[in-house]
């Protein structure tokens, strides 16, 4: 039988690999696309939940909850490719290693 | 219910599969298409919890959109594969904490049976729920303000991308074209 | 014993689609060969069979027949994935169109059938769902090949295909918002009793709307399946037949199929949304049944007719040109064409008290 | 057709920021139609926004809008006044400070208006969807405005910083929501705080509750720059444009911390147990590395950033008072930390046609201008919470009720740090007065708008160093 667990596993899983990527690639785009990730495993694990509550009432609540995050990672994705591409035009590379002229 | 588990396995299965394709290839172009894959397979996975609505919206906004402008974007800036190793060693302790997050959690969820977190029964749903009538109800009375603001979130963006893609005119005005 | 016959339905119901879908395709190619030539003075094929109409399997044959050739520099994987993904959703958006009503396929069974593989309560969600996922089969394709003609093809499709499904989405929200759901059988059942309630003339808005959302519609419709005269992408003058230019044999004829699986598809959803589906034009001609699927081929017919003669009239734009109309003129237009038709509902609805 | 319910829209309830989505817009209209060069436009529409808002503001009624996901109460329209102060004297510095570079253009006002709007929606949220589309608007336009110097090496390099770490810290923030809806059924606080005290548990456990609430404390840390979270802040600061840094410095932090409240203090007061040990170790850790950092940077910008992050853990202090004690304390303190912060980046942005970007590039800036070296030095004692000053009230309400509430160690710990901080902040201001330059300058010209804004904030670290009970009043009426 497939229950909550399972699906939480599972945007565990997602989760843990959009996080393994941002710290193990330096390709900006990569980086980019592990956030993705994360947000694409809680928007499941949303959606999990609002299915296996006992009182589906709140259904719509994380259903929207989901959409908005959808959207916003649109409008994240397209300001992030913004901010590549300026930075590719001024250094021809977009390795995250490469960029050093600001020493954290 | 044996389907229901299949059904699950196979899309949860290529989920992950394609997820770890994300973090493993080491041509962002293959990267990027495990990223639709997992994407198109969790869109499978809101059919199965009865969200058709946001699996359309899954795949018409994140494969129709966010990822076409990703894969535009590796194309244009063409980004060949980064000679030697792609990932960085140095930063596998991070994996390591992230691995061991993740231990803990599925430890704590297979001890904890409980609070029965290990194996609700599955609640019966109304027949419209998840549908897009009932979604769009919601997002247009209760979620109102929601919905206009991120109107103009989108516009902020629109805004926003523009004034960092625009190439300023009297650089490259062949380029222009491009940056749609 | 009732869960198996139902399965068997569906398959039954799954394999005449499908076999009717792929001869309606090749056949979609002799016809546009025909027509073509004919308007343009000459005969078209005419040698395979009588009139030419043995002309598809030849071409199939032939096609299947040559030599696969996949370029040493390319990105296998993505190579042969590129076509699949183009063919893959062509092929599914048929599932949820509606050809007809029901039927018991005069009286053969004792309960009367969908005739449509799957009513889903999302029908054209589903369906810009899949346009959306064809976009990558055609840029995958330029993309892998290593061709710069081909990458080139590639970027100018998917932009082009971007572009204009926004003007795609917004000008079918028109007749979602008339019909008030968003099943393509509750659409098209909404269009019944004469053309005169058939979304394109609906008085609900006062006419403009729905003309205007049906070319708006059938204009975005020739970008996203990319023909003339918007069929940049493999502009051979230019880019050597763009993103396919590397396919050849098998891989070559799905990218084929597709593009006509395609013009099938839209001209589909054109019909269900705005041209009254399954229902006679008059209320006293019958629709029901099969009688209904007839009439719906009649008027898919007339579409696929209509793609393929814009194709022998009109020439070809230029790639800004069509970036331009698709942004400034089409994406205003629809947009407004959403404010009056909304516009048009609620004064309806007031008048007639809702 | 469905005929629905048509919702309660409450427009007075969002005015300030429909006034100030109002003004974006025109400024876009006006770039578009005029063509408006050197942003006098855009600053005159900018300014007129803010005002018309911050009047706005003395609307509040404190009822909730738009089905209960926002409230305009007290603590909202403090919170706006805060946020559009910060605003306000930002967008007066950057007019000039834009046209030295010959980059005056309206987007940058536009994309200013709409990050305050995300910080007021953030600072009214009442919904976990809210308060991220809040967020995110004011993160997007942060992340724009932060790359606003194409041409610069150094913008790029911030903006993308910025860009992914901050998205990273929203992948946190989104996951921990997922799981205190699951546990909670329900994004509304209001709805939370009911559930919770309604006695029924978390739906499938406690740990799921706590687990969604770290994952958001660890998401919004990022926004505040709280210790383990705060890798970003001296690249971001150093590379940002000046005025943008000192927007990112009290706007978007102000509002993380309204994010905060709104969650730990008010929703789930009940755990404080969890999460006050959190926040003990996060402000003691901020504190230190904050002001440890600080003493050994060379540039002043890196300088400011550590000491911000420093700031950033007095507040947190705030957290671990008994709540409305606590409340008033941060209100106060952003108040107080929103002038001398922006002052002093003002001053940054403004002493000089390029920025001196070095500590002691600031020796003989008595000499060029008087009026600068004494508003810095203003800001810097106030920022090292000297007597008389913004700062210094602040810092006692602070620790006193960090004292009150029984966290002696940490209010002992933020009492050394400040001591240590009277070194750094008092280098500079010995730099401005004491050392003579080694090229001399010549005598420095300030624009109008950006010598208004230094008065203005001079002004308001000097009365709320005087009068405290001036805005001490409407902090009460919080609560």
């Amino acid at each position: 039988m497939i229950t909550l667990s399972h699906y939480l596993f599972l945007s565990m899983i997602l989760f843990a690999l959009g996080v393994t990527g941002l710290m193990v690639r330096r390709n900006a785009i990569i980086l980019l696309m592990s956030v993705e990730l994360m947000l694409n495993a809680a928007n499941l694990a949303v959606v999990a939940f609002a299915r296996f509550r006992p009182a589906p009432a709140s259904a719509d609540n994380g259903m929207v909850l989901v959409f908005m995050v959808m959207a916003v990672a649109a409008a994240e994705v397209a300001i992030g490719l913004a901010i590549l591409l300026n930075l590719y035009r001024q250094r021809r590379t977009v390795n995250a290693d490469e960029l050093n002229v600001l020493k954290g | 219910m044996m389907l229901n588990a299949l059904y699950f396995w196979f899309f949860g299965t290529l989920a992950a599969v394609c997820g770890l394709g994300v973090v493993l290839s080491r041509h962002p172009m293959h990267s990027a298409i495990s990223l639709v894959g997992t994407m198109i397979a969790i869109a499978a996975l809101f059919l199965q919890l009865h969200s058709e609505f946001l699996a359309y919206a899954q795949i018409i906004v994140y494969t129709g959109a966010v990822m076409v402008l990703i894969v535009f974007t590796i194309s244009l800036l063409n980004l060949r594969q980064t000679a030697g190793n792609p990932m960085c060693p140095s930063r596998w302790w991070g994996v390591v904490f992230v691995a061991l997050l993740l231990l803990v959690f599925s430890a704590y969820q297979l001890i904890d049976k409980s609070h029965g977190f290990a194996g609700p029964a599955r609640p019966s749903v109304p027949p419209d729920y998840g549908q897009v009538p009932t979604v769009a109800r919601s997002l247009f009375t209760t979620y109102l303000f929601p919905f206009e603001f991120v109107a103009v979130l989108l516009t902020a963006a629109v805004i926003g991308a523009t004034v960092l893609a625009r190439q300023d005119p009297e650089q490259h005005p062949t380029e222009q074209e491009e940056q749609k | 014993m009732e869960t198996l016959l139902v399965l068997l339905i569906h398959l039954l119901k799954i394999i005449v689609v499908f076999s009717i879908l792929l001869g309606c395709i090749a056949y979609a190619v002799l016809l546009e060969r025909k027509l073509l030539g004919r308007l343009q003075v000459r005969w078209g094929p005419s040698r395979v069979g009588p009139f030419g109409l043995l002309q598809p399997i030849a071409d199939g044959l032939k096609l299947f027949l040559k030599e696969e050739l996949t370029p040493t520099r390319a990105d296998r994987f993505l190579f042969v994935l590129a076509p699949l993904l183009s063919m893959g959703p062509a092929l599914l958006a048929i599932a949820v169109v509606p050809f007809g009503d029901t039927t018991n396929l005069f009286g053969l069974l004792d309960q009367p059938i969908l005739l449509q593989i799957a009513d889903i309560h999302g029908g054209i969600l589903f369906i810009l769902a899949l346009t959306s996922v064809g976009v990558y089969g055609i840029f995958l394709a330029g993309w892998s090949s290593d061709n710069k003609y081909s990458l080139l093809g590639a970027l100018r499709s998917s932009a082009q295909m971007i572009s204009y499904e926004l003007v795609l989405g917004l000008s079918i929200t028109v007749a979602l918002m008339a019909a008030g759901d968003v099943s393509l059988r509750n659409i098209a059942l909404s269009q019944g009793d004469g053309f005169w309630n058939w979304w394109i003339f609906s008085p609900k808005w006062f006419v403009l709307p729905g003309i205007l959302g049906f070319f708006l519609y059938l204009i975005s419709a020739f970008a996203e399946t990319n023909r003339l005269p918007f069929d940049l992408p493999e502009a051979e003058t230019e880019l050597v037949a763009g993103y396919h230019t590397e396919y050849s044999s098998m891989k070559f004829a799905m990218f084929f199929m597709a593009e006509y699986c395609n013009i099938i598809t839209v001209s589909c959803i054109a019909v269900t949304l705005f041209l009254g589906g399954w229902y006679a034009p008059f209320p006293f001609l019958p629709s029901g049944g099969l009688f209904g699927c007839v009439w719906f081929a009649v008027k898919v017919f007339i579409l696929v007719c209509v793609f393929i003669w814009v194709r022998g009239t009109l020439p070809r734009l230029r790639y800004d040109q069509l970036m331009k109309f698709g942004w400034k003129v089409m994406l205003p237009l629809a947009i407004a064409n959403v404010l009056l038709a909304a516009g048009g509902i609620l004064l309806y609805e007031m008048w007639h008290g809702s | 057709m469905n005929n629905f319910a048509v919702p309660i829209l409450g427009i007075q309830g969002i005015m300030p920021e429909l006034l100030l989505s109002l003004a974006a817009v025109l400024i876009l209209l006006l770039e578009m139609t005029a063509g408006d060069r050197e942003g006098h436009g855009a600053l005159s529409l900018s300014v007129a926004g803010l005002i018309l808002a911050f009047i706005a503001t003395f609307g509040a009624d404190g009822k909730q809008v738009f089905s209960s996901l926002l409230v305009n109460d007290n603590l909202s329209a403090l919170l706006d006044r805060v946020f559009l102060m910060a605003a306000f004297l930002v967008t007066l510095v950057s007019r000039p400070y834009l046209a030295n570079y010959g980059l005056a253009k309206g987007e940058f006002f536009v994309l200013l208006l709409l990050a305050t709007v995300g910080m007021m929606v953030m600072g009214a949220a009442m919904d976990f969807i809210t308060m991220f589309l809040g967020l995110e608007m004011l993160s997007l336009s942060l992340y724009v405005l932060a790359g606003f110097f194409k041409k610069d090496v150094l913008s790029g390099e911030a903006a993308f910083k910025y860009f992914i770490l901050g998205a990273f810290a929203t992948g946190f923030l989104v996951f921990g929501m997922a799981f205190v809806f699951g546990a909670l059924g329900t994004t509304n606080f209001a709805a939370m705080a009911h559930t919770l005290s309604a006695g029924s548990p978390p739906f499938p456990s406690v740990p799921t509750l706590l687990f969604g609430l770290a994952l958001i404390l660890a998401g919004l840390g990022f926004k505040i720059s709280l210790v383990p979270f705060h890798t970003w802040v001296p690249d971001v600061y150093t590379g940002a444009p000046t005025p943008v840094t000192a927007l990112i410095a009290t706007g978007s932090k102000a509002a993380g911390f309204a994010a905060l409240v709104r969650i730990f203090m008010i929703t789930f007061p009940g755990s404080f147990q969890f999460w006050g040990a959190a926040f003990w170790w996060l402000a003691l850790l901020t504190m230190i590395v904050g002001n440890l950092f600080a003493l050994v940077q060379v540039e002043i910008k890196r300088m400011f950033a550590y000491s911000s992050v420093a700031n950033g853990g007095y507040l947190a202090m705030a957290f671990l008072s008994h709540s409305d004690v606590g409340i008033k304390a941060l209100l106060f303190y952003l108040f107080a930390y929103t002038f001398m912060t922006v002052g002093v980046f003002g001053v940054v942005s403004l002493a000089g046609r390029r920025e001196r970007l070095l500590i002691s590039e600031y020796a003989g800036l008595s000499r060029e201008n008087p009026f600068l070296a004494a508003v810095m030095s203003l800001f810097l004692l106030s920022l090292a919470g000297m007597p008389g000053t913004a700062g210094f009230f602040g810092k006692f309400y602070l620790f006193a009720g960090a004292v009150r509430s029984g966290y002696l160690g940490l209010a002992l710990v933020g009492i050394l740090t400040t001591i240590l901080s009277f070194y750094y902040y008092l280098r500079v201001i010995v730099y401005m007065y004491m050392r003579e330059s080694e090229m001399p300058r010549e005598a420095l010209e300030l624009a109008g708008s950006g010598r208004t804004a230094l008065v203005l904030a001079a002004a308001g670290v000097l009365i709320l160093g005087c009068f405290p009970n001036l805005i001490w009043i409407s902090i009460e009426q919080v609560f």
